[in-house]
């Protein structure tokens, strides 16, 4: 389901009250005028899952959610190093490397790197 | 007076490059705090710069303890954006593959959780042995040892051998006799036991809040399996059983794994069983893919070390954005939680029950 | 702590598992993917194995041969994963893998083989 | 006269001390190999004949290596403890009676012997303690903290020997195990000795000390490589040491048919050293408080027991 950011907080603390209570995984897509973040969550009970998915603008800073979901930790720091998506409301420890030499957001599609990697 | 000890990234039982900070109070674990990335690759980029079949190897690199696991992970999503439907012995012939991956992995794991307990390689020697001989089975399938790059669209790049099924009876049965052996080896040496019991308990609740996968969360008391729950390939027509323990502690999560084993046996065996004839050769590797059908694909499979999940944004030759879900990865950020208050040379007790891979969790 | 005690003392009357490499060596099964082979006469330096490689380890390079000079495959052995791709992709069937798996240099630039290298 | 007892001596020392030399070696060996078999392996193969010079070839590679001390470390001590230790262990086993009255015959041989034996871990932890490594340290702390748990047992299962024997002196003791080996008289005793002295040779399941998957290689982390020679011949004069007590005080020591004594000495210290190592193949590592536990609540009352069974059935 597709919702705006301001409303995240409230429908995802609705959803894991319902039993959606299993964060599977946040993850991002970078659609170059905008960021898409989908979060995929579960019901336990019933195996039912659910996507949440929110547009952010570039430059846009996004709401924590580890008060519902403790196993956001690390997905939204790997999501703020690899997507420099600033997460509000925690401090976000860079998780992977701890300097990407002056480039930053490896997976945004404007990262640089030397085309001798490109293949195909 | 609090402590702080810096182990790793090169320890003997820290499997691979894992740094962990731990601030001690006397013997009794205050806080852990992973610092991970020593392996990172950027499998996830270098996909996107590749064409569908080609990273298919890289994939297999993200966790070099099951490398057939990830690869068949990787192509179920790209059969997927294709529309393309496996052929029905190209399902039992990855099911039969995978399950004896699975296998290899949690030997090694075993063997190694041994290590992390303070015993001097001999059931890693004893569990490697086993494994080699799972490799053999798979190197004559796929022709190499430890990547086998062998899934292709649609089916295998080369079918089992014709005395395969011979050949696998033969080691089944002698895994069997091993695996008992093992349990006796194990769960009548009561200072194991001690070392287990009661060790890293994880409740049933933190399991599903810290989002752990795999063995660890069917520890907790979790029913939750993806070969039954989103049944893929034949798992359905198998007699498939979940192995859940209710405790929690290293020894439950011993006993998942040591079950699943056994399962994995009788799963080979009544698919061996059910295998129809004709033929299971996929695709071969064109330089120019077939024309993808989805913008999206969401794949789960149960890998060795828990749920692995792939979602994929599709574009004409190559994906748009494939963001792995890697099992290693959630269950490491649990550790802080588990270990907290256990004592020092607990931690390798429950770090090893966590059978991490670094490369998965770095990817 | 009697049983386990038992089971080790099993084990030291079995065989021995591991092998003194140099000396024996593994079996390997016909399809192993070892190091590559080039039959440089039905190469049709179609560049295929090139672009199919994942890894950037072949380039084609000029090389004399009988028929004149041609762009053949030079494989850069410190960058191959030994996938496969390009034997599978080869047209003509002219670069395979064998079951030869040893390769040591003492110099980093040994790794690279040229076409005739490939034997 | 005084030249004569003085050349004897001397004798006496150096014959002793090829001994230790002679079972370190030839221990060092079967341990690597009887490990290797029990693992499926061949354990060394190629320097000698069944890889029988592998471990002197490793001694060179180890002694012609650069000594390193590290730059936190108390240079003093870190650099003449480990030999101390190694003087210890060599001395106890002056301290041992050998058949044909080699060894030296005191009157209180097992007293003397279990003192200075408790020196060992004060001696380890100054080591761990000096390195200024905190693994090193946690070693060090564990050391001490491990003796209390064992050394009340091992003692008390060693009074209960002595007070069948009547005597403090080692050849006694050995003598009257003339008709039955103190292993089938006061089994709970011996079982209490045999892991009680696990623990004392740092062999698992009570290798906390050097715990190889927690501590990397514990009080031994920092040393330099000539060092680490040095801890290794420390660690199989003690394991000599060990065997040589559980033959000499349980197993009947060099009394035996047919064979010379010395022999039969030798013959039960590798037997009792074998199934250490068998041990050490087979079990994981002990827990700290588990240890102590287990030395306060099971160990300790075990001796206890045995002491008394032995007072009550055998001392008149």
């Amino acid at each position: 389901m597709k919702i705006k950011k301001e409303e995240l907080i409230e429908r995802l603390r609705e959803l894991s009250r319902s039993g959606y209570n299993y964060l599977v995984k946040i993850t991002a897509v970078d659609y170059i005028d905008h960021l898409e973040v989908i979060y995929f969550i579960r019901n336990m009970q019933n195996k039912k899952e659910e996507n949440v998915r929110l547009d952010l603008k570039n430059g846009e800073s996004l709401p924590t959610v580890i008060e519902i979901y403790k196993s956001a930790d690390y997905y939204e720091r790997e999501l703020s190093e690899m997507f420099g998506i600033a997460i509000e409301g925690r401090d976000v420890k860079r998780l992977l490397i701890e300097k990407w030499d002056g480039l930053e957001a490896p997976l945004r599609k404007n990262f640089q790197w030397g085309s001798e990697y490109k293949s195909g | 007076m609090l402590t702080r000890i810096n182990v790793g990234p090169i320890h003997p039982s820290t499997h691979g490059v894992l740094r962990l900070v731990v601030t001690l109070d006397g013997d009794t674990i205050v806080d852990v705090e992973p610092h991970i990335g020593f392996l990172h690759r950027g499998v996830e980029k270098l996909a996107e710069n590749r064409m569908y079949m080609q990273s298919e190897s890289y994939m297999e690199k993200i966790d070099y303890v099951a490398p057939m696991a990830y690869s068949d992970l990787y192509v179920a999503a790209v059969e997927e954006a294709m529309g393309i439907h496996p052929k029905e012995r190209a399902k039992y012939v990855r099911l039969i593959l995978l399950e004896f991956q699975r296998i290899a992995s949690h030997l090694l794991w075993l063997g190694a959780f041994c290590n992390d307990l303070g015993q001097i390689f001999t059931m890693f020697m004893w569990t490697m042995k086993d494994r080699d001989l799972i490799l053999n089975l798979l190197q004559d399938v796929t022709g190499s040892r430890m990547f086998y790059v062998n899934m292709r669209l649609g089916g295998v790049s080369i079918d089992l051998p014709p005395n395969f099924e011979e050949h696998a009876n033969k080691l089944l049965d002698y895994l069997e006799k091993r695996f008992k052996d093992y349990e006796t080896f194990l769960e009548k040496n009561p200072v194991f036991i001690e070392r287990t019991k009661d060790v890293g308990i994880l409740k049933r609740e933190d399991a599903i809040a810290l989002g752990v996968t795999g063995p660890v969360l069917r520890a907790s008391g979790v029913n939750f399996d993806v070969r039954r729950d989103y049944a893929y390939y034949v798992y359905e027509k198998l007699h498939f059983i979940p192995q859940v323990q209710t405790k929690g502690d290293s020894f439950a999560r011993y006993k998942v794994r040591m079950r699943e084993m056994k399962e994995s046996i009788k799963l080979i065996r009544d698919a061996l069983k059910l295998m129809p004839e004709g033929d299971a050769l996929g695709m071969p590797i064109k330089l120019i893919s077939p024309p993808v059908k989805e913008s999206e694909v969401i794949v789960r499979r149960e890998l060795p070390r828990g749920e692995g999940m792939i979602f994929m944004v599709t574009d004409k030759q190559r994906p748009y954005r494939l963001a792995i879900r890697a099992p290693s990865f959630i269950n490491l950020s649990a550790l802080r939680y588990i270990a907290k208050g256990a004592r020092y040379a607990d931690l390798f007790s429950i770090l090893g029950s966590l059978d991490l891979v670094m490369a998965d969790v770095d990817r | 702590m009697l049983r386990p005690i038992i089971e080790t003392i099993k084990t030291l009357g079995e065989d021995r598992f591991t092998t003194t490499f140099p000396e024996e060596k593994e079996r390997q099964p016909d399809n192993y993917r070892g190091l590559h082979r080039l039959d440089i006469e039905t190469c049709i330096s179609c560049g295929a194995c090139e672009r199919i490689c994942p890894n950037k380890t072949i380039t084609m390079v000029d090389a004399n041969t009988s028929r004149g000079k041609r762009k053949l495959p030079q494989i850069d052995l410190e960058r191959c994963l030994f996938c496969g791709l390009c034997e599978e992709v080869c047209p003509t069937r002219c670069l395979t893998l064998t079951k030869n798996y040893e390769y040591t240099e003492f110099d980093r630039r040994r790794f690279t083989r040229r076409p005739e290298e490939l034997r | 006269m005084l030249t004569d007892s003085f050349g004897r001596l001397i004798v006496e020392v150096i014959a002793i001390f090829i001994l230790i030399v002679f079972f370190d070696y030839t221990f060092g060996w079967l341990e690597r190999k009887s490990i290797a078999k029990a693992q499926f392996r061949h354990g060394p193969t190629y320097v000698g004949k069944f890889g029988i010079l592998q471990n002197l070839a490793d001694i060179v590679k180890l002694l012609a290596k650069e000594n390193i001390i590290p730059k936190n470390a108390d240079k003093l001590v870190f650099s003449t403890v480990p030999l101390l230790l190694l003087a210890l262990f060599i001395f106890l086993i002056y301290l041992l009676p050998f058949p044909d009255s080699l060894g030296i015959d005191i009157s209180v041989g097992l007293l003397a012997i279990f003192v200075l034996l408790s020196f060992a871990p004060l001696l380890i932890f100054l080591t761990g303690a000096a390195s200024g490594n905190k693994f090193s340290l946690i070693s060090a702390q564990r050391s001490v903290i491990m003796s209390l748990a064992y050394e009340v047992p091992l003692i008390l299962s060693v009074a209960a020997v002595a007070l069948y024997a009547g005597s403090f002196n080692i050849a006694d003791i050995v003598n009257s195990q003339a008709k039955i080996p103190f292993i089938v008289l006061m089994p709970i005793g011996f079982v209490v000795f045999f892991i009680a002295m696990l623990a004392e040779l740092e062999r698992p399941p009570f290798d906390l000390r050097e715990a190889d998957s927690e501590l990397i290689a514990g009080w031994l982390v920092d040393v330099g490589a000539p060092y680490y020679a040095v801890a290794l011949f420390v660690d199989y004069t003690r394991m000599f040491l060990g065997s040589l007590l559980i033959s000499l005080l349980f197993l009947g020591g060099w009394l035996g048919p047919y064979l010379p004594g010395l022999i039969w000495l030798l013959i039960k210290a590798f037997v009792a050293a074998v199934v250490i190592v068998i041990m050490r193949a087979t079990t994981v590592r002990m827990r700290l408080d588990r240890l102590m536990r287990f030395g306060w609540f099971w160990l300790l009352p075990l001796a206890v027991l045995n002491i008394i069974l032995t007072f009550m059935l055998f001392v008149k």
